[in-house]
C-alpha cells in the first residue's frame, strides 16, 4: 500500500494516521504538503486526515477543498484511485464536490469526544473488506460539525446504490437516535463516492487500532484497504 | 472601496442553530419570535475604484468559497 | 527624554498604571530622570503582580525545587523534568481567570494557548492538556453561561490545536460568583538535551519576531484611560484577546522546525505584557541589552504607537534570537507556515533597553533592573484561626445511607463530569490509555512502555478552614492520584489562585497553603518546577476561597501495569488501605446532606501517605490489584460507587457501620480489589498498612447491611444526569 | 414581520477567520481583496406589526444574547 496524507495548515491527526499506516501495512505513508500539484508517483490511496483546516474558519473543510492538491486528488479519483477522507477529510471531500451533501453543525450545538458504535453496512467494498456484513465496531469521535446532512434525492440515491457502508448504531447494531450523537441523517456515519472509490467518514478508526490503548475495532478498515490494494498490485 | 457579501441558508435548510436561539429568545422573554435563521456576513475591503469589476469579483468570491451553493444563497453588495 | 505626541507623565497617570507613589519614587531613583510615557507603560507592566511577583516571591523561596530529575525548575517558561531514554517532560499550569470572566469563550481559549506556548517555547511538542475550573453558586444567575463559554474555549482551542485534554477538576461554590478560575495546564515531550531557553547570548545576534501580527489587544485599563492621546480614538478598544489556534498550531510546527534545524539560541514567547516582558527577559537572562526597532513590528491596525506596541497582548507571537548564519532558512520556513517573520532588533552589549520608533529613541532603560529591581513585598499576614474539630456523634443524619448516596452523587460536587470532558478531544494522538474519568490519565510516551500520569487537584474548602493542611491536602492528593494508576509521582506545577494579597487575612491563607504545600513537596519527594500566581480574585470586597490548584506529573515504567478504578469482575476481594476515623468536618456529606459547610478540614500525615501509597504502587505494579480507587471528595462509599459505576459490576458489603465510616474524608486511604485478598492483606501488615476486607464484587446492585439495595444502573443515571441537565437550558453562544 | 440583526466584530479586534478567508481568495486568485472582516447576520421573523416594540426587543435580544458586547457590535433593522 503507497499512501500519501494530505497535509494541510491546521491538520491535526496526520500523524495518528502514519502511524496507523504504518503499524497495519509496514509501510511509512509520503506526507503530502497541501501546495503541491501532483501526488508522489504509485500512490494507490490518498488519506485525507482529522484536524481543522485553515482553523475550519469559514464552514468546515472550505478552505482546505480549494487548495492546489485537490486537484491533483480529483484526478487521482477520477482515474479511480482510492482517497479516505476522516473527519475534517470527509468535511474536506464534501466541500471539494468529491462527495454528495453536507456535514452540519451537530444537533446537540456541542463538540463531542466519545467512542461510538458503528454499522457496517456491507463488506464487499475495498474500505470494509476487514470487516462482516452488519457487523458492529466500536471507533471514537471528535468533532462539532459532523451532522451529515443532503436533499431527499441525493439521500435515496445513496441509500438505492449501497453507498452508505458506516452508520451509527447502538452496541447490538440497532439504529436508534440515542446512538446517533450527532443527528446525522439516516444516522449516516461513512458514505462512498459513485465510483465507489472515495470514502468519506466522520469517526476516527485510526485511533483504534493498537490492543495497548484500547479497542482495536478500527484495523479492519486499514488492513482490509492494505489486502485490497495487495491484491489488486 | 467596501463591499459586503451576505451568505444566508437556503429556505429549507434545517438551522439547528437558528433553532437553538429562537428557543433562547423565547426563554429570554423576547416577545414574539416565530423564526430566527443564521448567516454570515464578510466585510471586504478592495483596492481600486472599480465599482462593476469588484462586483464581478466577489460574485466570484462567493461562488468559489464564500457561499456553499448547495445550502446557501449570497448577496453581494458594493458599497462604494 | 521627552518625546512628541507622547502625554506627559503626571501623577494621575501614574496612579492610572497602578504604581504607588513609592513605586514611582523608585523609578526615578533608578532612571535619574522622568520617564517618558512608553517607558512608564513598561515599568507598570514589569512591575505588576502577574509579572514581578512583588507580593508572593518572599513566600514562593520556600518552596522545594530540585530533584535530581529536575532539569529545569521554576523560572523559565515552563518547568522540566527528566524520564529517561533521552527524553524529557517539560509542563506548566497558568490561569487566565480575569479575561474568563469578563469573555467566557475567548478568556479560555486563550488561557490554553497562553500555556501551550510556553510548552512548545521550550522545544516540547505539547502531548496533553489538563484544566481545572472553578465556578459560583449553580444558582446564581451568571453561572450556566459561564460553564458553557468557558467549557467550549476550552475544547475549541486543544481540539482545533491538536492537543489531547485528558483531565482536570471542575466544582461550583458560591465563592467563585463572579471571580470564575480557568487553570490550563499543558504537558510537552521534548529531547532532554534539546530544551530551549530565554536566554540570549553573544553581540549583535538578530532578534526575530514571529507569528502572528501585532493588535491593540489586551491593553489595559490604564491604558484605556489614556486612549484619546492615541492616532484613532475612534472607539473604545476592548481588553479581551481573540485566540486563534489554528495560527497557534501553525507557530507550532514552524517554531519546531527552526528548531530541529538547530536555528535558535533563545527563544521566549509573548503572553503578559507580550514584547516588554519577552524582550527584557531574554537580554536580561543573557546579560545582554536589546535594542529594538518598532518601526520593523509586522502590525495588524495602523497608527500603533510605542506604547500600544509594548503593552500589546496579541496572541500567537514569539520572539527569538537566531544564528545569524541561518536566518534565511529560519525565515523560509516560516514563510512556508504562513507566519509573520520580522528582524525587529539586535542584542548588544550595554545592558540597556532601548527602543525605537518613527526616528525616536521611546525608551532607554537598564535592563536588568527593570526585573531585578522591581519591588518585592513581605506584607502583613495573619494566621486563618483554627477551626473547631467536629465530632461525628454530634452530626445528624437524615437519611439512610443508601440515600444520602444516591443524593451526594447527584451533586453538583460529586456528580460526573462527562458533559465537560466530552467536549474535549482527548483520544488525539492515539497515546491516551486512561481517558478523563478515572484517578490521573495516562499518557504514553511515543511507542511506549512509558507513560506519563496527570492529574490537577485542590480542594478549596479544606484550604479556607486551613491553609496549611490544605495545602497539603492538595498535593498529597495529587501524589495520590497518580499513585492509584501505578505512577511514580515526580514533580508538580502549582497555580495559587487567591484573593486581594493586601488585606492580611487573604495573605494569612496565600502564606498557609504555601507552607503546606512545600511541606508536602518535600515529605512527598515531589518538587515544584513550574507555576503561576493570580491573586486579587475578590468581587466587593469577598475574596474566592483560596485555590493552590496542584497539577501533578507521574511516571509509569510500563503502562500495561497500571490500574483503573472499573470493578473488573464478580468475586474479588474489595480491600480498604488505611485508617478511618470517619472524619466529617468539611466533608461533602456534612456539607451537602447536613447543610454544614463547617469544622477542621481532615488532617494529612504525610509519613502515612507516603507509606500507604508506596504499598499501593507496588500491589498495582505487581500485578495484584486488579482495581484501585483513591479516596478523596465524598468519602468511601462514594468511591466505591465510582468503582461500580465505572464497569456496571456491584458489590456486596458486610461491614456494618454508620455515615462517618462511609462519607468521611479521612486521608491516605485507598480501595483495592484484589483475587488474593489474603497476599494483599498480609503485604500491608508487612508494611505496616492498615487494611481491612469490605466485601466483594458482583451482581448489579451494591448491597450494605441494614441498607435497601441500590441498583447500579439507576445510581449512574442519577450520577450523569446533574450537570447535562443543568447545562440543558444554556442558551448557546450564537 | 421580519427582521435582520447584523453582528460585526469591533474594530481592532483580532478576526482569525477573516485572515483565514483573505489569504485563501488571495490564493483562489480573487484580484483587489485588502481585507476581509467576518460577521453574523439573524434573520428574525416576529409576530404582530408593532414595528417600535420589535426594534427594542431585537436590540435586548442582541445585547443579551445575539451579540458579544465586549468584542461585537450589532445593528438591528426591522424592515416590516
Ligand atoms: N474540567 C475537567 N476537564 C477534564 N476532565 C475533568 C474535568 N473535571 C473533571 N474531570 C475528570 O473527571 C474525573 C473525576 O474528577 P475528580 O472527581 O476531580 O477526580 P479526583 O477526585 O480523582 O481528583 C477525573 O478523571 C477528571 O480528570
Ligand atoms: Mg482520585
Amino acid at each position: 500500500m503507497k499512501a500519501a496524507i494530505l497535509v494541510f495548515p491546521g491538520i491535526n491527526r496526520e500523524r495518528d494516521m502514519a502511524r496507523t499506516l504504518k503499524l497495519v501495512s509496514g509501510r511509512d505513508p509520503a506526507m503530502v504538503w497541501h501546495a503541491e500539484t501532483a501526488l508522489p508517483a504509485g500512490t494507490d490511496l490518498v488519506v485525507i486526515p482529522g484536524g481543522f483546516s485553515y482553523g475550519d474558519y469559514l464552514r468546515c473543510g472550505a478552505i482546505a477543498a480549494r487548495a492546489p492538491v485537490m486537484d491533483a486528488v480529483r484526478a487521482h479519483a477520477a482515474k479511480g484511485g482510492l482517497v479516505l477522507g476522516v473527519c475534517n477529510g470527509f468535511q474536506i471531500l464534501c466541500e471539494s464536490g468529491l462527495l454528495p451533501g453536507l456535514l452540519m453543525r451537530n444537533a446537540g450545538l456541542k463538540f463531542i469526544c466519545r467512542d461510538v458504535y458503528l454499522r457496517v453496512e456491507r463488506a464487499d467494498t475495498p474500505f470494509t473488506a476487514g470487516y462482516k456484513k452488519n457487523q458492529v465496531i466500536r471507533v471514537p469521535v471528535a468533532h462539532g460539525e459532523g451532522n451529515y446532512i443532503a436533499d431527499g434525492e441525493t439521500i435515496a440515491k445513496l441509500e438505492g446504490e449501497g453507498r452508505v457502508l458506516y452508520r451509527y448504531a447502538s452496541p447490538d447494531g440497532m439504529i436508534d437516535p440515542d446512538w446517533n450523537h450527532n443527528g446525522a441523517m439516516n444516522a449516516i456515519a461513512g458514505i462512498v463516492s459513485e465510483r465507489g472509490n472515495v470514502l468519506g467518514m466522520m469517526p476516527h478508526p485510526e485511533n483504534h487500532v493498537d490492543a495497548a490503548i484500547g479497542p482495536t475495532d478500527g484495523r479492519g478498515l486499514f488492513a482490509g484497504l492494505n489486502d485490497h490494494l495487495a491484491k489488486a498490485a | 472601496m467596501k463591499a459586503r457579501v451576505t451568505v444566508t441558508l437556503k429556505s429549507g435548510v434545517l438551522d439547528p442553530q437558528g433553532k437553538a436561539i429562537e428557543g433562547a429568545l423565547r426563554s429570554l422573554g423576547v416577545d414574539g419570535v416565530t423564526s430566527v435563521r443564521q448567516g454570515k456576513v464578510f466585510d471586504i475591503e478592495l483596492a481600486g475604484g472599480d465599482k462593476a469589476g469588484a462586483e464581478a469579483a466577489l460574485k466570484q468570491a462567493a461562488e468559489k468559497l464564500l457561499a456553499n451553493m448547495v445550502i446557501e444563497n449570497y448577496r453581494v453588495e458594493v458599497l462604494g | 527624554m521627552a518625546i512628541r505626541n507622547e502625554p506627559t507623565v503626571t501623577p494621575q497617570l501614574v496612579a492610572e498604571h497602578g504604581l504607588k507613589p513609592d513605586e514611582y519614587e523608585r523609578i526615578l531613583a533608578l532612571i535619574g530622570r522622568t520617564p517618558t510615557f512608553t517607558e512608564l507603560g513598561i515599568f507598570s507592566a514589569m512591575w505588576n503582580e502577574h509579572c514581578s511577583y512583588k507580593s508572593s516571591k518572599v513566600h514562593l523561596r520556600g518552596l522545594p525545587i530540585s530533584a535530581p530529575w529536575v532539569i529545569q525548575g521554576p523560572g523559565e517558561n515552563a518547568g522540566v523534568i527528566d524520564i529517561g531514554d533521552g527524553l524529557a517532560v517539560v509542563f506548566k499550569m497558568e490561569s487566565h481567570n480575569h479575561p474568563s470572566y469578563i469573555e467566557p469563550y475567548q478568556g479560555a481559549t486563550t488561557g490554553v494557548g497562553g500555556i501551550l506556548r510556553d510548552v512548545f517555547t521550550m522545544g516540547a511538542r505539547p502531548i496533553a492538556c489538563l484544566d481545572a475550573l472553578s465556578f459560583g453558586d449553580p444558582k446564581h444567575p451568571k453561572t450556566r453561561q459561564l460553564v458553557a463559554g468557558v467549557v467550549a474555549g476550552v475544547g475549541g482551542y486543544g481540539n482545533s490545536f491538536g492537543v489531547p485534554t485528558v483531565g482536570g477538576q471542575m466544582r461550583f461554590h458560591p465563592r467563585y460568583n463572579g471571580n470564575n478560575l480557568v487553570n490550563a495546564m499543558a504537558v510537552g515531550l521534548a529531547e532532554a538535551d534539546k530544551i530551549f531557553y530565554a536566554a540570549a547570548s553573544g553581540v549583535g545576534m538578530p532578534i526575530v519576531y514571529l507569528g502572528s501580527k501585532t493588535g491593540r489587544d489586551g491593553i489595559h485599563g490604564a491604558t484605556m484611560a489614556s486612549a484619546e492621546f492615541g492616532a484613532d480614538a475612534e472607539e473604545k478598544r476592548p481588553t479581551v484577546q481573540v485566540g486563534d489556534p489554528f495560527s497557534e498550531k501553525l507557530l507550532l510546527e514552524a517554531c519546531l522546525e527552526i528548531m530541529e534545524k538547530d536555528c535558535v539560541i533563545a527563544i521566549q514567547d509573548m503572553g503578559a505584557a507580550g514584547l516588554t516582558c519577552s524582550a527584557v527577559e531574554m537580554g536580561a537572562k543573557g546579560d545582554l541589552g536589546v535594542d529594538l526597532d518598532l518601526d520593523a513590528v509586522p502590525c495588524r491596525e495602523t497608527g500603533m504607537s510605542a506604547y500600544e506596541m509594548m503593552l500589546s497582548e496579541s496572541q500567537e507571537r514569539m520572539l527569538m534570537v537566531l544564528k545569524p548564519e541561518k536566518e534565511q532558512e529560519a525565515a523560509a520556513i516560516f514563510r512556508k507556515w504562513g507566519l509573520d517573520f520580522a528582524i525587529v532588533g539586535r542584542t548588544t552589549p550595554t545592558q540597556r533597553f532601548i527602543v525605537r520608533h518613527g526616528g525616536d529613541v521611546m525608551v532607554d532603560l537598564p535592563i536588568k533592573e527593570l526585573g531585578d529591581e522591581a519591588p518585592v513585598y513581605n506584607r502583613p499576614f495573619v494566621e486563618t484561626p483554627k477551626r473547631a474539630v467536629i465530632d461525628a456523634k454530634d452530626v445528624k443524619h437524615p437519611m439512610a445511607v443508601a440515600d444520602a448516596l444516591e443524593t451526594l452523587l447527584a451533586t453538583p460536587e460529586l456528580c460526573s463530569k462527562r458533559w465537560v470532558w466530552e467536549q474535549y478531544d482527548h483520544v488525539i494522538g492515539g497515546n491516551t490509555v486512561q481517558r478523563p474519568g478515572g484517578d490521573a490519565a495516562v499518557v504514553r510516551v511515543q511507542d511506549g512502555p512509558k507513560a506519563l500520569a496527570l492529574t490537577a487537584d485542590v480542594t478549596p474548602r479544606y484550604c479556607e478552614a486551613d491553609p496549611y493542611e490544605g495545602g497539603k491536602q492538595a498535593v498529597a492528593e495529587a501524589w495520590r492520584n497518580i499513585t492509584a494508576v501505578g505512577g511514580r509521582p515526580l514533580a508538580i506545577t502549582d497555580n495559587l489562585n487567591f484573593g486581594n494579597p493586601e488585606k492580611p487575612e487573604i495573605m494569612g491563607q496565600f502564606v498557609g497553603c504555601i507552607r503546606g504545600i512545600g511541606e508536602a513537596c518535600k515529605a512527598l519527594d515531589f518538587p515544584v518546577v513550574s507555576g503561576n500566581v493570580s491573586l486579587y480574585n475578590e468581587t466587593n470586597g469577598r475574596g474566592i476561597l483560596p485555590t493552590p490548584t496542584i497539577g501533578g506529573v507521574g511516571l509509569l515504567d510500563d503502562f500495561t501495569r497500571s490500574a483503573t478504578l472499573a470493578f473488573k469482575t464478580g468475586g474479588e476481594a474489595i480491600l480498604l488501605i488505611g485508617d478511618t476515623a470517619g472524619w466529617l468536618g468539611q466533608s461533602v456529606y456534612l456539607r451537602d446532606i447536613g447543610g454544614r459547610e463547617e469544622g477542621a478540614p481532615p488532617p494529612v500525615d504525610l509519613a502515612v501517605e507516603k507509606r500507604n501509597g508506596d504499598l499501593v504502587r507496588s500491589l498495582i505494579v505487581d500485578g495484584q490489584a486488579t482495581a484501585v480507587h483513591d479516596l478523596s471528595d465524598g468519602g468511601l462509599l462514594v468511591a466505591l460507587a465510582e468503582m461500580a459505576m465505572a464497569s456496571g459490576i456491584g458489590a456486596t458489603l458486610d461491614a456494618t457501620e454508620d455515615h462517618a465510616f462511609w462519607f468521611g474524608e479521612d486521608q491516605a486511604r485507598y480501595l483495592v480489589t484484589t483475587r488474593d485478598a489474603d497476599a494483599v492483606t498480609a503485604r500491608a501488615k508487612a508494611a505496616g498498612v492498615p487494611v481491612r476486607r469490605l466485601g466483594v464484587t458482583g451482581g448489579a446492585v451494591l448491597t450494605l447491611p441494614g441498607e435497601r439495595p441500590i441498583l447500579i444502573t439507576k445510581l449512574r443515571d442519577r450520577h450523569e444526569a446533574w450537570l447535562p441537565a443543568y447545562m440543558a437550558d444554556a442558551i448557546v453562544g450564537a
